[in-house]
Parts: C-alpha cells; structure tokens; sequence
C-alpha cells in the first residue's frame, strides 16, 4: 500500500507556474479555481525561494476531521479526497487546512459557496475510474491509469515530486546530499558573500556616489 | 581585500564528514595571517539562505508584510489571485479546529443538555407556578398585534436558525449513523442553505425589536432591588417592576447584543468573498457558536418561564394579561394602567373582539 | 419511484390541473355576467382601469395603520414574482418543460435578495394573520393553509438552493405540485383574479360616478 | 427583454465563470468530446460549439470514426527555443490530453506554464477566426478568395508604382523552417530584401558578434551539455523566466557538478534567486564587467595560454583594452565592487570547463555586437571553446527563431547567411532552378547606395531591418536608399508590441496605404492605430495545425507533428504563402520543384529543397526521412550527450544540430558542440572556421598545433574548393559527378556536396581550420569597447565612452547616435528604463494572453520599482502610475515595488498590449478575439537606439521619469 505525498523543492523551484497551468490543463479547472498555487517567500530579495502549494494529501487531513458531513476519505494509496455529492459546501475545511488547498466556487458579489474542490492528486473521486461523471466532478483520473499527478510530472526543474513517499524521499535525500557537498564548497561563502553584498551598481544611485 | 584560495574541489560522499572538520581547520589556520574581516570568515557550518526560510513559512501573511515593509524581508507573493493565497502554512486552521472538535462540540452538547435537563426537572418538580389564585376578572393590554407578530416573528426564525445550526455542529456523530450520510449531508445541505438565508432575516427582526422595545428596556429605579431578589425567588413575594422586569430587560439586551454579534459574525461567514481571510472567518466562527451557545441556553430558560409561569404567554397569545398577573409581576406598569384607566373587564375585551367579530371594526390599538 | 412521479406524471397533471381549472375559473367569473344597471354610464372602462392600478397602494386614511403589511406585503409578492419567473433554475425549468424558450436569469445575489424579501414577508404576514384579531377574524382555514402552503414551497427552494441533492429539488416540486393543485380553490386565485375583482369595483363605482 | 432559444443556450460556460466544480450541470466540453465522441449527443449540443470547431470537428470525427481511441501524436513545444517534446492526445480530432514526454532528451517531459498549457491552443477561442477587413473602422468578415484578391490588387498596384521596396514582408521566428525558407525565397522572388523577422531585435547581435568571431552565430553547444560544466555564468540572461526548462540542465550541474553559478543582472531575477554569487550591474555595463573579470584573469594569468596560442587571433589588443579596466574604473562604470568582479572571474577561471549564457540582456543596446564579442572572448580567454561543458550557450527566444535566423528571413541575407552577394544570389538561383536574369528583373534595377564608387542595386544592399519599418515608412522618401518609402507591411506572425517607439509607430501604421496582419490571433497592430480602412486580418493556424521541422536554441531539428486540423477558416502559413504566390504571378517559380496540392506546398519536398543549397551551415544532411526517424525514436538518445546509443539512430546526435554534412546519404551524424576538436568532423567534430582570410597584417589567421581528432592536414588550413582538393591530390577521390559539379565552386556552393564529402572523409572542416578573432577589423569597434546607450544619465562617462557619430545609409537609412546623447534627458527623465519576460507570456502575448489558464496568473502590466524610488515619488505597491519614456511616450501601469531592481532602475514586461497611453483598445478587437489580459506595452515609453551593426533595437536601457496616475 503506497502512500502518495507532494513534495515541492524549495532550491529547485523556480516560480515558472508549469504546475498550476498542468493541473489547468489536465483537470479544467475553472478561472478562479486554483487547485496548486506557487508562493513565493522574500520576493525579489535574496533568499527568494518558491514553494508550489496544494492539497498535501495529510495522514491525519484536517479537513476530514472538521467536515461536518464527513464527506472526505482517505484512498488505500493515501490520497484524501472527497465526495462531491456529500460536500455541502459549508467552508469549514478551508479553515481548517494548512496549505489553503480547498477552493470553492463563488457567485458574483453575493457569492455563496458552492462545493469545495481541491486536488485530487489526478486520482478522481469516489465515481467508477474513469467515468464521464469523476471526470466532470473532479478531473483526471491519472492515478488509475498508472501515472502521477501532472503538475509534478510537468515540473519544469523536477521540483515539484510527487509519488509514493518513500520513493520521493529517496529522490528528495540524494540531492540534499549533493548539496551538501555542493554548499560546502561554494554555498557557505559563496551566498553569504553574495547576501552581504549592497544593492550597489545602478542607476542614480551610483551617479551621486562615485567619485 | 583578501580572498583564500578555495579548498579541494571534489567532495567524495563518503569522506565528507572528515572533510569538513580538516577543511575547518584548514581554513582556520589559513585564515590567521590574513585577517580578512569578520564576515569574510570562513565556515564550516552548511549556511543555507534556504534556512530562515522556514521560519517564515509558518508565519501569516500580515506579519510577513509588516516585516517587508520594514524591509526586513522580501514580499510573500503568489501569481495565483484569491484570498490568503499567499499564506502558504496557515497555523491558526489547527487551533480552530482543536476548538470546534475540543470544546465547542463537547462543552456545549453539556450545557445545552444540562439546561434542557434542568430545566425540565424543574419543571416536572415545581409544575406550572401559580402567582395569584385569584382571578380578577380584569384584563390588561400588553402586546398589540404588531409587537405579537414581531415575537413570533423572531422567535420562528431563532428556533429553525438553531435547529439547523445544531444540525451542522452535531449532525456528523448524531445523525449519520442513524441516517446514512447521503441523507444526513441532503439535511445538512438543506440546513446550511436555510440557515443562510434565514440569517439576514434573523437581522432585520433583531432591528425592528430594538426599534419597538428599546425604550421600555431602558434601566429604571427599582430594577436592582429586583434584580437583589432575583424576581421574587428570594423573599416570597415578587418584587414590583415596571412593564419589564429587570430579568426581560437582561433578556432584552442580552438577546440585542449577542444577536448582534452573532449576525456580525453570520455575515462574515456568509459572504466569504468580500476579501475577507481564513483568520477572520475562523474568529467569525468561533464568535457565532459561542453566540449561539448562549442564546439558546438563554432562550430555553426563556420558554421554560413562558411556558411555567401561568398567564405569561397570554400576552403573547392574545395580547391581554390578567390584572392579578400584572400585578404580581409588573405591578408599577399595572398601576398605572389602571390609573389611566386601561383596565378592561372580562366582558369588555370579550365585547371588543366581539363586536370585532360581528360587524368587522378594526380592533384599535395604538401605533398598530 | 416516487422521484419519476414527482418529476413526470404528478408535474404534468398539477400543471394542467392549474391551468384547466384556473381557467374555468377564470371563465366561470367571466361568464357570470352582472345584472343590466339603467343608469347612464359614466366612464366605466377608464375606472375599472383606473382602480386597477390606484389599488396597489392603500386607501390614504388606512396609510399609517396598514404600514407594516403594507411594506411586508410588497416584499412578498414583490419577492415571489421575482422569483417565481427570474431566479435561474426556475427559467431553465419553465423554458425547458413549458415554455421552449428562456430568458434572462437574475444574478445570484438578486436571487437572494429577491428570497429574502419573499420569504420574510411572507413569513411575517402569516404570522400576522393568526395575531391580529381582526385578520385572523377574516381569515379562513383555506388561507391560512394556503399561506403556509406557499411559504413551505420557498422554504423548501431555498434548502434546494445551489441544486445540492435531488431530494431537495424533488420535495420543492412535490409542494409546489401540491401548490398548483390547490390554487384554483384557493383565495390564491386572487393573483388572477384581482384586475377582474378590482376592475369590477372601479366599473361599478365609476358608472356611479364615484371617483374611488 | 431578449428572448433566447434553447437550443442556443451555451452548454460550455466561459471561463471566467465555469462553474466545473459547482452545480455541475454546465458539461465541460472536453468531457463532452471525450465521452460523447460527437454520437448522437452532438447534435443536441452542436450549435454549442463554435461553427467552425464544430465542422472541423465533425470532418474528422467522420475520418477517424472507425478508431475512436486516443492517438498520440509527439510535437514540439511553439513558445520558446528549448524545444520540448509534448505528446499530444487526441480523440477523433479534438486534442484531448498532454502527456509529459518522459523520454524526449531536451525536456525529460518538464514543462514551464507556457509548455505546460499549450494544449489550449486546440480548445481556445480567443482566436481570428476567418478573413476580416477593416471597413469604415468596423471588422467584415470576408472570404478568403476576396481578401488575398483585394491585398494581391493593391500589392501589385504599389510595386507598379512604387517599386517591390515598398512592400515590406514582415516574417515570423513561428514559422517552422520549411515555411520559414518558403517565406524567404517568396520575398526573393517578389523582389526585395525588405523581409525581416524577429531575430533582429532578439539575438541579431549575437549573430553578427559570434559569426564574426568564429564563424556561426549560434549556440555553441546544447542545454543538455551543460550537465557537464563546472561553472556557469549568465549575463543578461534569465532563463528562470525566458527558458524555465533551461534549468532543469543548470540546476544538474549545479547539484551533481558542484558547479557554481554566477549570475550578471540589473535586476535580481528569478534565476539570480538560485546563484551562488549575484553582480547587479547598471544596465548596459556588460563590456567592463567583462573586462573587468578578464583584468583580474590577465593580472593572475589564469589565462588558457596554450589554446590562446593555437586557436585565437589578435588577443593582445583586447588585453590593451582590458588594461584599462581596472577595478576601480570597473566600479566606477558598472557599479560592481572589485571583490565581487574578482570571486567571478576566479570562480570562471578555477573550474573550468565553464559555460557562458547570455540573452537579450546583452543583446539589446547600441553596442550589442560588443557585448556579445566580449562574451565569446571571454570564453576564448578562459579555452572554454570547443569543449563539452563550456561553449557559448545563448539562449535564444522563439521556438524557431534559430531556424527563422538560419534560412535568413533577414534583410541582409539569403539563406543559410549567404549574403546579398551577386555570387549568393546566383547559388540561390541555381538551388531554385530558376534563371538569374529573371529574378534581377523582378528587383528595383537602379541604385541608390554606391560601394566605392559604384551604384549596388538594392538586390545587394541590406533591406530595412523590422526595428526601422517605422522610418522606412515616416522617413523623408530622399534620405531612404530605394525608391519610395515602404506602402504597405505585411506583419506575418509578428507583435507591433514587441518593438521600441510605440508612438511613431502608430503614426506609421496610419500613414500605410495597406496593413496586413497573418497571424493565429488579431495583436496589437489590429488595434493600435486609428485606421478605418485598409487593414486585412488573415488567420493563420498554429505550428500544431501544420507540421514541419523546427531548430532548437542548439541547433537540432525536430520534427513536428500536426496535432489538429487548422481551427476555424485558419490556414497553415504555406498555404497563405501560396495563395499570395499565385496571386502575384509567381507561384510556379516558388514551388518549381515542390509538390502542391490544393495551395498546400508539400513540406517535405520544401525540407528537401533547402537541403539541397545551404551548404555553409549543414543544414544538408537533415532529410525529412531522418528527422522523421529520430523522433520516433527520441527516446534512445543520451540525455546528457544527446547521442543515439543503439536503435536506428545509432551515434546520431538529436536533431541532428548543424552543421550536420554533405548530403543525407553522408549520415553525418550532427555537430552537438560546435568546434570541438576533440572528436573527428566525420563525428560531429569541428575547430574555428576560416571564414576571414588566411592572414592580416601579415599575421596568419590560420589554426596552429590545432586540428580535429583524425584531421589528415595536421595544422591550420583555408576554406576547401576545387583547387585547394586538387592541390592535396584529393580530387581523385570525387565521384565523376561530383567532380563535374564541383568544378570551380566551392564546399559552400557545390551542390553535389562532393568537397564536403572528400574533406570530412580526410577529417577536415569543410570551412577550414583557423583561429577565431579578438578583434573584427571590419566592424565599427574591432575591439569591443564600452560606449555609453543613447539615453543615460551618467553624463560624466560621456568624454570617455560616448557612443557613435550619427550614420546617413545604414541598412537604407539614416541612424543617428551622437546626435541623441548630446542633448541631457537625465534631469528630466532621471530614472533607467529596462524590460524583459515573464515566464506565463511570450513574446508580444497575443497569444499567451488569450489562454485562461495563463492570464489568470498575469492580469496586470507592472512596473518594478524599487521601494527607494517609489518612496520618492510618493508611489505605493499596487497604485496605479504613468511612466514616461524620455521620448515622451507615456503607459499607465501598475506599480510593483520591490528590491528586484535596483534603486534608479524600473522594470517591465513587454508582453502586454491592447492598451495605448492610458486607454483601453478592447471594443477594437475583431469581436470575440481580444485576449483575456490587456495592457500597456512597455515597448510604447521605449525609445531610439539601434546596434551599430545590426540595427538591434535598445529596448534594455533607456530613461523615464514616474508619477503617480
């Protein structure tokens, strides 16, 4: 029994957004509809990392635990998803959860909720595999058909892994320990030389300054 | 400006533990002589800018934007538009729900019940109290038609709002074992949607309350004493009151101030599209059924009172009160009714819905 | 079973149900005629047309007393026609069972305003008819019945909101099935009947010349 | 009250409201076409659909009814030069699905957003979809028959009158190759060199700058070999942004290579993010910071001497120059303190081999052809070149935009860089089959330029480069060297956005007698003037609805294949081409040896064709067959080599990158890194090409002690023709056909590819063997010197680094320099002014802009400011502000604040359009085309500027000034 998990590599990621017009793309997701989102820490200053955010597929989800209709469950791979046809729409594992991972459609300026839709992972809902009607309600099935979420197999930089969690653990190990080698080498002095360095070398700034 | 020449270039894996201590060392002594400035000092310790990271990623957006205007740090941004979609861990989500699943559910499923218990036992022991046996035969106006309405008014949107609000909280261990979950999430479904649009309404009764009975809520002299005999529970008799007594006005102003609250905090809830984020809508949550809890517990002891308290629905009812209970419980306001000479008799208000009856004369009452 | 009733058979019927019988009504009312009055004619059509329209607002003495129904009042039916014919599912409804043809829907959130008003209207006024002695005195059972009626078939819409479940949707059709079955025998005919009601009086007072 | 019939009713909500996920009742269309299979469901909800997706739906419905599955067509990825695979899904001709291709060697199956959504290109609707025709300013829609009639008319009308120049044939780097050549030659045979495409404002400098340095302006190795680099350096590069697959190879490198990366930036980019070390240098610096790296590799003689001795020419006059960037000057200048200089250029120097990127943060200025000099002797310095891992990596923008630059759809070329020559024209003629008389008498015969003495008519001389169409149409007709002044513009694939002076150009778009846009959507040139008639919009379809063969950044070919039939009443570029061909009278010479059926010019034969003559950059050996072939099998190339192991491609390189040799038969396998002399030619080596001559000043300019491996000459030699073969006893070994052929021509122009054979058999270049050059004699600045851009505010560095003097006929017109940066805007417009991509657009954005799934994530055009700035003029993130260029050319935009860049510096991205000085343009779109995003563009505040050798536009500094709106 496979335990699926995201895992979004912060040194890798880099904001290309690939993952969120994927998950787009394989599951038609609506305008306003965001089921992966990538958030970016310290924009624009160094130390700007990324992350690609969505549902995590939690052991212990909130979600499950605040749902009043107890609409979600947890799939024999892991997978947390919910009944479409249960959800009443009533918000409260959106409050619940971490990760921002529930979307819910909304109504002009009067909006109302509507039923809560998050990543499935690609693997459906509680419909037959496949089915016209999974597909409506919650997108792809790819798990079913023996592939993995498209957002990370569309990751640009192989950030973004997603798979059993032993196995991207696996993947996810091997590099920190590349890195580690590679920080230090170079990573130590090399970025703190360069977080030290002033925003120097432009424009009027530099005009009054030189000599 | 002094720059080490860079240690060996090829880290093999298995040997790096020993590298890093003999490349610190290295460094160290290599470094002595040149007394390069302090942040130049080299370091075997893995400094990774990804590292304080982490310690932002648990924080919520507004602090984080307090600090990069502080210039502290950089923005938190995201290129997908939405509410909170730039909080990427939101902490907060796991305290709201230690409280709905910790205290909210189990404490007021004890209060409610224990209320509803006692006060049933109370009921069953003590019966329908009796203020006077004497019946006058006197009759006083109390409520007109509008204020009747009013109350009903509020009252049917109050009970279906807690009906249906319970329904939400308790459903998922009461009901779904006993109905299956696609029956119990089409009553959910149904009770959210009700709830929802009841609510405003809810609102809109609460106003026009305050607007008809603030005045006669009003604290007046003699109401602490009331208060002191807790209504006549202490010291036999019932102490005099005005047309509300110190124990409705509480009610009164309880009911306005909380329902206020509740309805400030419905609307948040309600309309999750007006920018608002998860922070402010779980506190909205928690400000609601904390509300809700109240109320209701109130609202019970309410209805015990009208129901135990024999000729206190009256005025409800039909808008007259007997001139014994009147005096018993109002008995400043009953006073000076008859002083005014509103005192009707039985016959009288008898005749006046008679005639009513009979040739159809609008029953007149002020301010309807 | 019962779901295809609902939604085949029992709609078909109730909807022609209402419209055979509120129709021969309607004729019924029509046909009845009125007894031939001697007295010359004075506008009569202009005053039926007249008090039509000068109906919708009460009389002024009765201005200050009927305030609260008034305002109650209008919400409610107001908020019902609003409803009734502009709420979404109800123009995909008509345009695909009856019609053939839709329509512009309301916006969501004028839905909901429209539901409000309906509903704490309606809600008010049938309260206010079992506490004021007076309406309560002129009231039936038929119109408390078909008060409630009515108020039952848009609770049960707005629990139907958002078309969540089928139940929902079905048990507001069953009501408003229901509905249509008891309205040609109800005082909710006056929704058809009142520029006839109305027009009548106007006629009649006018041809008086009575300007009312 | 509008009445709607149900039947009418949309099924499929738009976008904005699709409410997928909520009532579920609208049904989504792809579900629809997945499970409906257009049965009988599909007449219930036809009119649902657009007509024309409904037709071409239904057509191939019929045809592939037999099979309902799901087809998986392999295509390659049409917004940027990475060339990544993509696997199509489609079911009964709707594209369904998108499948990562795993095992495709450039991508591994990543995709960025734009790649990742490219599937919508089969599903959208914000597309031109049929012939439209301005007419009292309202939109018509015609057919196709009247609208290339009324275009071909007037066409034929302005040439009688004004001679072919005034025509101007504004190509596409969209183009697939095939249709790119066809575009080209179509241009010849209308009879002017007034064709041109985006290659000039994207990477022309680096053309210019690399092949004048060691004979190819491209890229010298491959994204992927960069898995073998120790460093890397980037310089005006952003591929985090531009190129996001790109790092997928840098991140390898850096994680499994310990390689660091450096990163050279105005700005602090989304790739800077992940340096290891980050100069931010004062945008258009790249010449001293280069210098000054090499200052501190010359004081510490970390130079590669050895290769320097074998393989470079004229390096101690750069030294002479670069002694002159000291530390302190290099500060002074670009900003970038002399520790930082210093940890680069010793990083560079201590691992090596190190690869260099550079893109159009170099490119873009008046001295691009400088900087990207600079760069490429940086490398020769450092003996990077001609090793795997090292290399002039540069990044360049389109999918095609190599293979557009390479089949020359450039005024001042034929294709494969043959020049304007008599000589060119004449190969060219003889690969076409046509008479050379014929097609000098389809040119303006009189001269209006002279070349020492004598008049060059103007089928030799340069054409108007797509950065100056707006002189060539504003500019006084006596001051243009043609006839008249350019009539009408025929924008093929082309964003008017995209280029600098947005003000004048819409005056320019005015005062065109005719406007022609041929593209997938209407862009920015549909709207952006206030013309009421003579405007055509012709739909083009996308690379997805044709096929044909495209050339990565590293130069391979991969094939493409049709995804869909052309959407709509759009039609595949050759098709239009055709169609104008035989409108203007010479569609037979244009497809004299290709297959035409129903106006569609059959591609292969055109791929076959331009085997068949361009000789000088191998683009010979790449048949249709081939190519073919290895996409079936990209599976079974190396990811880091890009070397067939096993399977039909065997030792093949993927794609075959050119200079793959000789003809087909030859099998040469592909050149992966250019000038490598560590493997035989015969094997995709290589050393510098001979292209200058063999000596100067009496100084050999041949290779010394330098050959490639197995090379029979064991030294430096020149260019192979006839005579050089038999002087080496070598002509024996021709076949009698070849040596027929052969005969007094050259390996560039001997179309039998005999000499190429015979050399590459004895292990030489067919282009020689020779040093590569520090210095270009023939250039404005032999050696690459820093000149101030026209608009700076460092008035003090004017006495020492001023730019040119102003030019009379350059490219046919006057340009002017000096002139400009005489007068001080820097008091008025104290703020640099810089642009570049965001990583959900491309290029102009029409198209980008028109898929949901990505302009959802870019719904507003910004300006980065930083908070310095913005604090100054009293500016606030998110507030609205107008920004005006020094030209006085204003964009209301919103504000960015952010340490991006650096105070004095602001930012923006040009890919928006549909906005024109603060007012909306949307209700002028063909209805029902207009993209999701509008916006300013940032090129409308940009300003004059052209590269003193290419005419490159200085879209990557100029000044403004800023206010809040």
């Amino acid at each position: 029994m496979a335990r699926m998990k995201f895992y979004c590599d912060a040194a890798r990621c880099i904001e290309c957004n690939g993952c969120v017009t994927a998950c787009k793309n394989e599951n038609e997701v609506p305008w306003g509809i965001n089921r992966r989102r990538v958030v970016t820490i310290k924009d624009g200053v160094h130390g700007e990392r990324s992350l690609s955010v969505a549902c995590m597929h939690c052991s212990d989800a909130p979600c499950a635990a605040v749902c009043p209709v107890d609409c979600f469950y947890t799939t024999d791979d892991g997978v947390v998803l919910h009944d479409k046809d249960i959800c009443i729409g009533c918000g409260y594992c959106f409050y619940a959860c971490p990760f921002g991972a529930p979307q819910f459609p909304q109504d002009g300026a009067f909006g109302t909720r509507g039923k809560m839709d998050k990543c499935t992972f690609c693997a459906g809902g509680p419909e037959p595999d496949g089915s016209a009607e999974e597909y409506r309600k919650y997108g792809s099935n790819r798990l079913a058909e023996g592939k993995l979420p498209l957002c990370a197999e569309m990751c640009a930089t192989k950030a973004l892994l997603a798979g059993d969690a032993g196995v991207i653990s696996d993947i996810y190990r091997k590099r920190v320990v590349n890195r580690a080698a590679a920080s230090l080498e170079w990573g130590a002095r090399l970025q703190r030389a360069n977080f030290r360095a002033p925003d120097s070398g432009t424009g009027t700034e530099t005009r009054k300054g030189h000599r | 400006m002094s720059f080490r020449p860079p240690p060996c270039r090829r880290v093999t894996r298995s040997g790096w533990i020993c590298w890093v201590l003999l490349a610190g060392l290295a460094l160290l002594v290599a470094d002595l002589p040149a007394a390069a400035p302090s942040h130049d000092k080299p370091s075997a310790k893995v400094d990774d800018p990804g590292t304080d990271l982490w310690r932002f990623v648990r924080r919520r957006a507004p602090e984080l934007r307090s600090l990069a205007e502080k210039g502290a740090i950089g923005p938190v941004t995201t290129q997908v538009k939405g509410v909170d979609t730039s909080v990427l861990i939101n902490d907060k989500g796991q305290e709201w729900r230690l409280y709905r699943h910790r205290m909210l559910i189990p404490i007021s499923a004890i209060v409610l019940g224990t209320v509803a218990v006692l006060l049933l036992l109370l009921y069953l022991a003590v019966g329908r109290r009796v203020p006077d046996p004497r019946e006058t035969g006197k009759r006083l106006l109390r409520f007109v038609a509008y204020e009747r309405t009013l109350h009903w008014f509020m009252a049917a949107i109050f009970l279906f709002l807690g009906v249906t609000g319970l329904t939400i909280l308790y459903g998922r261990p009461l009901l779904i074992p006993l109905v299956g979950k696609e029956s119990f999430s089409a009553m959910a479904s149904a009770s959210k949607e009700g709830h929802n649009l009841f609510g405003p309404l809810f609102l809109v009764s609460l106003l026009l309350f305050l607007q008809r009975f603030w005045r006669r809520n009003l604290y007046s002299r003699g109401d602490l004493r009331w208060l002191i005999r807790l209504g006549g529970l202490l010291g036999g008799d019932s102490p005099p009151a005005g047309f509300f007594n110190m124990g409705e006005k509480m009610l009164f102003w309880l009911l306005i101030a909380v329902g206020l609250l509740i309805c400030a905090s419905g609307l948040v809830l309600l309309f999750p599209n007006f920018g608002q984020g998860r922070l402010l809508m779980e506190g909205a949550h928690l400000i609601h059924t904390l509300g809700a809890v109240l109320l209701l517990a109130t609202i019970m002891a309410h209805i015990y009172m009208g129901i135990a308290t024999k000729g206190a629905m009256d005025g409800m009812k039909g808008g007259y009160v007997e001139y014994s209970w009147a005096r018993h419980h109002h008995r400043e306001w009953a006073d000076e009714e008859e002083k005014k000479g509103r005192v009707l008799s039985e016959e009288e208000v008898r005749r006046r819905f008679g005639e009513a009856r009979k040739i159809g004369v609008p029953e007149r009452e002020a301010g309807t | 079973m019962i779901a295809q009733l609902i939604d085949g058979p029992l709609w078909l019927f109730s909807a022609w149900f209402f419209l055979v019988v509120a129709l021969w009504r309607l004729l019924v009312i029509l046909f009845k005629g009125r007894p031939k009055s001697l007295a010359k004619p004075r506008n009569a059509p202009g005053g039926a047309l007249a008090t039509i329209f000068r109906r919708f607002l009460p009389y002024p003495e009765f201005r200050k007393v009927s305030r609260v129904r008034f305002w109650a009042g209008y919400a409610f039916h107001v908020g019902l026609l609003a409803l009734l014919f502009f709420a979404a599912p109800h123009v995909e409804f008509l345009s695909q069972r009856v019609t053939g043809f839709s329509w512009p829907a309301l916006p969501h959130w004028a839905f909901e305003v429209a539901a409000e008003l309906a509903l704490g209207g309606l809600l008010f006024l049938a309260l206010f008819r079992l506490m004021d002695p007076v309406t309560r005195f002129i009231s039936s059972t038929g119109d408390h019945l078909a008060s409630w009626l009515v108020f039952l078939v848009m609770l049960t819409g707005c629990f139907a909101l958002w078309r969540s479940h089928e139940s929902l949707r079905l048990l507001h059709l069953f009501l408003a099935e229901l509905l249509l079955i008891y309205f040609p025998f109800s005082s909710l005919m006056h929704a058809l009947t009142f520029p006839f009601s109305r027009g009548f009086t106007g006629a009649v007072y006018h041809r008086k010349g009575v300007n009312i | 009250m509008k009445l709607r019939k149900i039947s009418d009713q949309p099924s499929i909500d738009k976008p904005s409201t699709s409410p997928l996920v909520q009532s579920g009742r609208a049904l989504s269309r792809r579900e629809f076409l997945r499970t409906s299979g257009l049965g009988a469901g599909s007449v219930a909800l036809g009119s649902a659909l657009l007509p024309g997706l409904m037709k071409k739906a239904e057509a191939a419905g019929e045809k592939d009814q037999q099979n309902g599955a799901v087809k998986k067509i392999r295509t390659i990825c049409t917004h940027c030069s990475v060339g990544c695979g993509i696997i199509a899904e489609v079911k009964n001709g709707t594209w369904v699905g998108q499948e990562p291709a795993f095992d495709h060697p450039f991508n591994r199956g990543a995709h960025c957003a734009k790649g990742a959504s490219v599937r919508e290109h089969g599903i959208g609707e914000r597309r031109l979809k049929y012939p439209t025709k301005l007419v009292n300013g309202k939109w018509k829609r015609i057919s196709w028959d009247q609208a290339i009639g009324e275009i071909g008319d007037k066409l034929l009308e302005i040439r009688d009158k004004s001679g072919p120049d005034s025509v101007y044939w504004l190509g596409s780097a969209k183009h697939n190759n095939e249709q790119a050549y066809l575009f080209r030659k179509m241009a010849a045979l209308w009879g002017t060199n007034n064709v041109d495409h985006q290659a000039r404002i994207c990477h022309s400098t680096t053309v210019a700058g690399v092949a004048n340095t060691w004979g190819y302006g491209a890229m010298t190795n491959s994204y992927n070999d960069i898995h073998n680099s120790k460093a890397m350096l980037l310089i005006g590069s952003n591929p985090a942004e531009a190129h996001p697959v790109a790092l997928q190879h840098i991140f390898k490198a850096k994680e499994e290579n310990n390689a660091p990366l450096i990163v050279i930036d105005p700005r602090f980019t989304r790739t800077a993010a992940h340096a290891d070390l980050f100069l931010r240098i004062r945008p258009g610096t790249d010449v001293p910071i280069i210098w000054g790296m090499l200052w501190h590799i010359f004081k510490h003689g970390w130079e590669d001497q050895e290769f320097i001795r074998q393989r470079v020419y004229g390096l101690e006059d750069v030294k002479k120059e670069v002694a002159k960037w000291t530390p302190q000057e290099v500060e002074r200048v670009t900003g970038v303190p002399e520790h930082q200089v210093f940890e680069a250029a010793r990083i560079m120097a201590r691992n090596r081999p190190g690869t260099f990127v550079w893109c159009m943060g170099g490119t873009q200025h008046t001295i691009g052809n400088n900087n990207t000099r600079a760069y490429c002797i940086f490398q020769l310095v450092l003996g990077n070149m001609g090793v795997s891992g090292g290399g002039t990596n540069i990044f360049r923008g389109h999918d095609n935009v190599q293979g557009a630059t390479d089949f020359c759809v450039l005024s001042h070329s034929l294709p494969g860089y043959y020049g304007l020559s008599e000589g060119a024209w004449k190969h060219w003629a003889r690969v076409w089959d046509l008479d050379y008389e014929w097609l000098k008498g389809r040119f303006d015969n009189t001269a209006y330029e002279k070349k020492g003495g004598k008049g060059v008519p103007p089928m030799h001389t340069k054409g108007i480069p797509v950065s100056r169409w707006i002189d060539g149409v504003l500019e006084n007709k006596s001051a243009i060297a043609q006839k008249d002044n350019i009539r009408a513009m025929i924008f093929w694939g082309h964003a008017p956005n995209s280029q600098t002076r947005g003000k004048e150009m819409k005056t320019a778009m005015e005062k065109l007698d005719l406007l022609v846009v041929v593209d997938p959507y209407p862009t920015v040139s549909a709207v952006m003037h206030d013309r009421k008639d003579g405007v055509y919009l012709l739909p083009a379809s996308t690379q997805f609805e044709t096929y044909g063969s495209v050339t990565a950044s590293n130069r391979s070919l991969q094939w493409r294949d049709k995804v869909i039939e052309p959407l709509f009443e759009s039609l595949p570029d050759h098709v239009i081409m055709y169609k104008f061909a035989k409108k203007l009278g010479f569609a037979d010479q244009l497809c004299k040896h290709i297959q035409v059926q129903n106006d569609e010019p059959l591609i292969e034969d055109i791929t076959r064709e331009f085997n068949k003559g361009m000789w000088t950059i191998g683009y010979t050996g790449q048949s249709p067959e081939r190519l073919k072939l290895q996409q079936k099998h990209w599976g079974t190339f190396d990811y880091t080599s890009l070397k067939a192991e096993g399977g039909p491609c065997d030792g093949e390189y993927y794609g075959l990158p050119w200079p793959c040799w000789g003809t087909p038969e030859m099998k040469h396998p592909g050149t992966p890194n250019l000038y490598d002399t560590s493997k035989p030619v015969a094997k995709g080596g290589l050393c510098f090409r001979a292209r200058f001559g063999v000596e100067r000043n009496g100084v050999s300019l041949l290779a010394e002690d330098s050959w490639p491996v197995g090379s029979e000459i064991k030294d430096g030699y020149p260019e192979f023709t006839d005579k050089l073969l038999k002087k080496l006893g070598w002509w024996k070994d021709l076949t009698p056909e070849e040596r027929k052929a052969a005969e007094g021509k050259n390996w560039k122009t001997d179309l039998s590819g005999g000499i190429q054979r015979v050399a590459i058999k004895h292990g030489c270049a067919p282009f020689g063997n020779a040093k590569a050059r520090a210095v270009v004699w023939t250039f404005p600045d032999p050696v690459p010197i820093h000149r101030e851009p026209l608009y700076t505010n460092r008035r003090d560095l004017l006495d020492k680094y001023a730019t040119y003097e102003d030019r009379k006929s350059f490219y046919r017109l006057p340009t002017r320099y000096a002139s400009i940066q005489a007068k001080d805007y820097s008091k008025e417009y104290p703020l640099i002014l810089t642009s570049g991509r965001l990583v959900e657009y491309e290029g102009g954005g029409d198209e980008t802009r028109s898929n949901p799934w990505l302009a959802e994530l870019q719904q507003h055009m910004f300006a980065e400011i930083n908070p310095r700035d913005a604090n100054d003029h009293g500016i606030r993130d998110g507030d609205d502000i107008w920004l005006e260029g020094a030209e006085g050319a204003r964009v209301k935009v919103k504000a960015m604040v952010t340490r991006r860049v650096a105070a004095g510096v602001v930012f923006m991205p040009f890919h928006f359009g549909g906005h024109f000085e603060g007012r909306d343009l949307r209700e002028k779109y063909p209805k029902g085309a207009d993209p999701y995003i509008l916006g300013e563009a940032a090129n409308t505040a940009m300003t004059y500027g052209y590269d003193s050798v290419t005419q490159m536009q200085e879209t990557k500094v100029t000044l403004c000034k800023i206010s809040k709106a």
